[in-house]
């Protein structure tokens, strides 16, 4: 597969970046980060995804979906990174609808996939626990117990999960990890919403002696990990491709200012020196841009190295959107460190996605020890 | 025993018994300072009386003439004061843009009558100074300003917006920049004025910023009367007056990236993520960029020192300031950005008391705005190109 | 079977039957290269039976049109030679300026008798052409060039000097910028030529470069006399043909990021340093650094293939060669100050076997021509501000 | 102490300068290397060094030298790396004296620091054993073995070893580690002369039942680290001390160049993009000169952190360096890659020293353990 868009793609592109900048443009997370919105998310726009079949993007079409694939994901995720729209699109589409469909039972995936794809319902997936993605180093059991399970721990960064209707849990389990749906009203969950630098949600998730029926289990028991890495690096090549929307977009907007903006009589964009820089970040953007690309298609290829790929997008696009939004700050100058202007905005999308699914130093580890040094 | 010993021994005596137990330990926040002024908060009543203390001896300018209220100390008199303010962790009384800022300026370009009125008040934090400089359009390009003082004979009309003047909405006085020959080449034409901002036509308006809270107003002035006696330095020459003070404004946030302090960032970051079985930060690749971070921390503390001592034996180059303004604030903002990566998702809070209301995430978005205050960055490489390594065209 | 499968097979077998054994396995030097030419040096003589025959099928060129020597493949039977031949670790027959960069300047620029008579000696190896940009006094600024060529009716006689011309002293041909019009501005008045480096009036000298050796010569004209014949393109419009060359060498030279090849540095710093009880590089600063250049060396290589595919598709912007050609020679710089902190002491050894001559080091320093030859970094960047970020007065 | 130099500091900086540009600029260095010298270093120029009172800089007064301290040792160690002079002053007159200094008996001191003071003996301190400095990890062993020691091992990097009039060897004993003075001649001691890619010069060292007696003991048994450690921190600042005097004067003539060369119909001098770039290369310049005269100045007034200040110097002088070189030879363009210019000698130069006695990353390793991450 060519590492370019094919025409279906691109319409794609087209219609969700036409969408969003006509109904979830930047106003639109201002409007429900200065009205202190309650969920912090809008549900109606949400099914709006539906309706456009964004939501369901990569659900396959017998369960209400588009049955698409990364690469159709990653452009959903890019539009969404330029127009910084709060949105269930990652947590719900992305991550929960990959570890339903490839490890639902039927039940599950009856139950859950065709709500996703109508934007219906919000399903989190609580991985994290300390403060650093470490998804090999998890904390939370799941004990037997009679008929089901029995889940403690504490959970956190789980997206969306103030508003979600269900809940997918990792767990240690006997001889492995294993992950389970978990209604979010069962006894012993508690669930505190973290309203975030980016204004975008997550939340904390406590479980004391959650009791869960052993239908609770997606796909086997101690057979979570693989389920889980499949989902997280899905997550993790559409999480770089909005970090690749956000930097892009912010470049964009700092490149329009150099090119209005006058100091000392000239235009700031025929300063040499701001000029080599821009040119060395967009030098930078088109090679994030690739890394992304390569990411997805590997996925959907199912390249057995698809995971290190994935690594070299996250890790690689990470970088470049923080330099790409420093410098937007810094080209701007005093207005740029101003809540008016946006580029302050994309600066704090960009550091949660950077943390999200591991920053560029995890990517880097898992690079490291692939190779063997 | 020397003179300096003895003054040692006495300041530390009268420090001991002076400095309220309030007024110790460290400054959590910026609520905590004490700015002075007509309208003065002070976090307790100890604090005043710190202050009141502090001013009666001229100590919260030490190095200032008695005669205009300051402590009249010499350089090592001053460095004494300090490292034995350091030894009580004593509060700084006052923190002022007057001391730090106006008051240098005026000893060098005010009038007898000038530094007789305004420099006491500063020192006993009476009056409160805010600046007026940069505007809208003018940004990097501060001698573009376009606010203008027409001449009315014994007063000038001053019409005009300025733009990041902290805590305008809370000063007392503005020391300011104005145009007032507008044919004039720019950099000439300008003068450095003084005026109550309770005269009639000043008004303010809040900025806010990314980081949430700012200090930042945008200050506008409709026909405002400002009497010519308040003229600083020449006429037209404001500029020579704005240079003196932006080299004490530039050394003072290059200062940050020493002074932001707090917990080291190795610390921060174990604390926060643990270490492996050879007690090293279980991040290794974070490892390395804070052990390289804390590489150029180390040696940018020396190179302040160094500075200070070049300039007491009169070896220093006057831009290097705004050397140690460019590498100490790029260096804050680093360090901002490793403590970010430190704190991972638990830094990005943004509310609540977890958090301390996001204070992480609050500061290092606060530290971005150190490479574009006081002069950005390109500017700071600008003036070392020409001044300090005479490239042409610079 | 498709075509593209039928084809497959029967160049499979071909190559099998081919291609020498001797013509298999990795170029260890720039010495084992066959640069063909009149005073061809072949490292075995099967390299030149390897040579001839697949000069012979036009294999040399795969894509140039049949009627000038070429393969006449299309795009996609080309990249099934390329993978055919990858497979069975075939080396290049030729190494060639001629092929690489006159000879598309040639089909896109050459009269027919040009192309009938150059093309086919380029593809066989029987000429081997070196390339007469830069001058002493022009360096970056290329179009400054001031090799004059005066008119003597049906020719020219040239006089002047050029530098960094890779293998002039063992070239038979030059293509060469000269300048027919010294009254132009500067880009017009500059024509393309070629002529023969045994004409009577040209020397040449080596350079050494800091690696110690060196491709590079200075090329002197002395009343050279050049044939109006062989102007390629338009009078005074050589610059032209240049960019188009220009573009060609930048991909190549970027491309050297990703062929650079050899073995990966973790192994490199892994059989110097070694393990800790982890498995990891027992030096954790330099893995840092390490796994950041194969993040980044990794997306490259993503960013050559999609540039391909780009071009494929018809949607290149032709500034992404200069994009290209300034990160993969930065990257390969990177890479090789990573290969010597990985060697440590034994890389810095300059001559002895133990070192294979200082292989390491002469590598090293040969990769900090990358920023520079073909265009250096800097003007990629003007390039890109110009072009594709559409920056004022870039 | 102030980090500024003393007027008779200065007066040494001057003579320094003053000397090698006379007797022993650049020049100097391709005379030897074109000439293929056998011993790679002037015999004759380290005499005049004793004269002049340099090689014994650190020497106290009864053995013939100056007496003086780290600050004075670092200011002939920047005015080496200016000119690029091969030189035992690095190996003999700092590693190597000061471990004879700090643990030589009486014997040991009268019978080499004079000599050494004098310009007239090298002596060679054998420390490294694999490609990175590493004395924490040490191979070579001495064995207790009749009235003495039997040491095997194999050593590297040895500055001058090849016309050392003695070594200095470094080796584990029962309980710790303990330095030796062996001559050169004794059987068993192999030395291969290694050419460096900076033309000076070092060797390989290849002990094989080499037999000392006890008096060879330098310090006490197995009381060699501390003794040890003292004179590789001296030599560390010396070291970044050369690498900024080697940096600083590639950046010099960088300068020189941007203010003369034309590109463009402008000088160089005048792109913005290159002023930029100067200006950061000014300040780490500072910066590192700061850290190097901090280090120094610790270790003459004994801070018990001063190995800490060192490695601060070591890993910022040579990072610094590097950016050093790498910026003059791109701003000098095509002919600074030429082997006629002198700015690849100072690359070459500044690599050599950045490996010497433990690179930006041994010594980053070091603050991080200090600092207990």
């Amino acid at each position: 597969m060519p590492l370019i868009l094919t025409e279906e793609q691109s319409m794609l592109k087209e219609a969700a970046d036409g969408f969003l900048n006509e109904h979830a443009p930047i106003a639109h997370l201002r409007k429900l980060r200065d009205s202190r919105d309650a969920d912090g998310v809008s549900r109606d726009l949400w099914r709006a995804f539906g309706e456009m079949g964004f939501a369901g993007v990569i659900i396959p079409e017998e369960h209400g979906g588009s049955g698409l694939g990364a690469v159709e994901a990653g452009v959903m995720a890019e539009a969404l990174g330029r127009t910084l729209t709060p949105s269930p699109f990652l947590g719900s589409g992305v991550l929960s609808a990959k570890v339903l469909i490839d490890g639902g039972s039927g039940a599950q995936q009856a139950a859950w996939l065709p709500r996703i794809a109508a934007g219906e319902a919000i399903v989190s997936l609580a991985v994290d626990e300390g403060a650093k993605h470490a998804p090999a180093r998890m904390a939370t059991v799941a004990q037997r117990s009679g008929n089901g399970f029995k889940l403690n721990g504490a959970k956190g960064f789980v997206l969306d999960g103030h508003v979600a209707d269900a809940l997918i849990v990792a767990a240690l389990t006997e001889n492995g990890l294993t992950l389970f749906l978990v209604d979010p009203k069962t006894a012993g969950v508690e669930i505190e919403r973290t309203v975030m630098v980016d204004a975008h949600n997550a939340a904390r998730v406590t479980l004391t002696d959650v009791e869960v029926d052993a239908d609770a289990v997606i796909g086997s028991v101690d057979g979570g990990e693989a389920l889980l890495e499949g989902a997280l690096n899905l997550g993790r090549a559409c999480a770089a491709a909005s970090l690749n929307g956000a930097g892009d977009q912010a470049f964009q907007t700092t490149m329009a200012y150099l090119r209005t903006r006058k100091q000392f009589g000239k235009l700031i964009g025929e300063f040499q020196a701001l000029q080599h820089r821009s040119a060395h970040l967009f030098s930078e953007i088109e090679i994030a841009r690739a890394a992304v690309m390569g990411a997805l298609t590997a996925l959907d290829n199912g390249r057995p190295d698809a995971g290190l790929v994935v690594s070299v997008a996250k890790a690689k696009a990470g970088r470049v959107a923080e330099l790409a939004v420093q410098e937007a700050v810094q080209m701007h100058g005093g207005v740029g460190m101003t809540d008016e202007y946006d580029v302050g905005l994309f600066m704090k999308r960009v550091r949660v996605l950077n943390e999200l699914l591991g920053d560029a130093g995890f990517h880097q580890e898992r690079m490291a020890r692939a190779q063997g040094f | 025993m020397t003179d300096l010993d003895t003054f040692r021994a006495e300041t530390r005596a009268w420090l001991e018994a002076n400095c309220p137990a309030e007024c110790r330990g460290p400054v959590e926040s910026d609520e905590d300072r004490v700015w002075g002024g007509r309208n003065a908060v002070f976090p307790t009543p100890a604090h005043k009386v710190w202050l009141d203390r502090m001013g009666a001896k001229g100590w919260t300018a030490p190095e200032w003439p008695a005669e205009y209220g300051g402590g009249g100390l010499s350089r090592e008199q001053a460095k004494v004061l300090g490292s034995e303010m350091r030894r009580i962790d004593a509060q700084a009384p006052l923190a002022s843009f007057g001391v730090w800022m106006l008051g240098p300026a005026l000893l060098a370009f005010g009038t007898e009558e000038q530094k007789q009125r305004f420099l006491p008040e500063i020192v006993r934090g009476e009056i409160r100074w805010c600046q007026g400089y940069s505007e809208p359009g003018a940004g990097s390009d501060l001698a573009s300003i376009q606010t203008r003082a027409e001449d009315r004979g014994d007063h000038w009309i001053v019409n005009g917006q300025k733009v990041w003047t902290s805590y305008a909405d809370k000063a007392d006085w503005i020391f300011c920049l104005v145009r007032t020959d507008p044919e004039a080449p720019k950099h000439l034409g300008i003068s450095f004025v003084l005026f109550d901002m309770a005269t009639k036509g000043v008004s303010t308006r809040p900025i806010t910023l990314i980081s949430g809270k700012s200090p930042f107003c945008e200050t506008f002035f409709d026909d405002v009367r400002v009497e010519k006696a308040n003229l600083v330095g020449t006429l037209n020459r404001g500029w020579d007056v704005a240079k003196h003070l932006l080299a004490h404004e530039r050394t003072m946030i290059g200062a940050m990236g020493e002074l932001g302090g707090g917990r080291p960032l190795g610390q921060v970051a174990t604390g926060s993520i643990g270490m492996d079985d050879e007690g090293r930060l279980d991040d290794g690749m974070l490892r390395a960029r804070i052990a390289e971070m804390e590489i150029d921390a180390a040696a940018f503390r020396l190179a302040m020192e160094r500075a200070g001592d070049q300039v007491k034996a009169g070896q220093a180059h006057p831009a290097i300031a705004s050397m140690l303004k460019y590498y100490g604030s790029e260096l804050n903002k680093r360090r901002h950005e490793l403590l970010m990566a430190a704190g991972g998702s638990d830094a990005l809070e943004w509310e609540g008391e977890r958090s301390r209301g996001g204070k992480a995430a609050r500061d290092w978005l606060r530290t971005k705005a150190n490479s574009i205050e006081g002069g950005t960055s390109e500017v700071q490489l600008n003036i070392i190109a020409k001044h300090l390594l005479q490239l042409p065209g610079a």
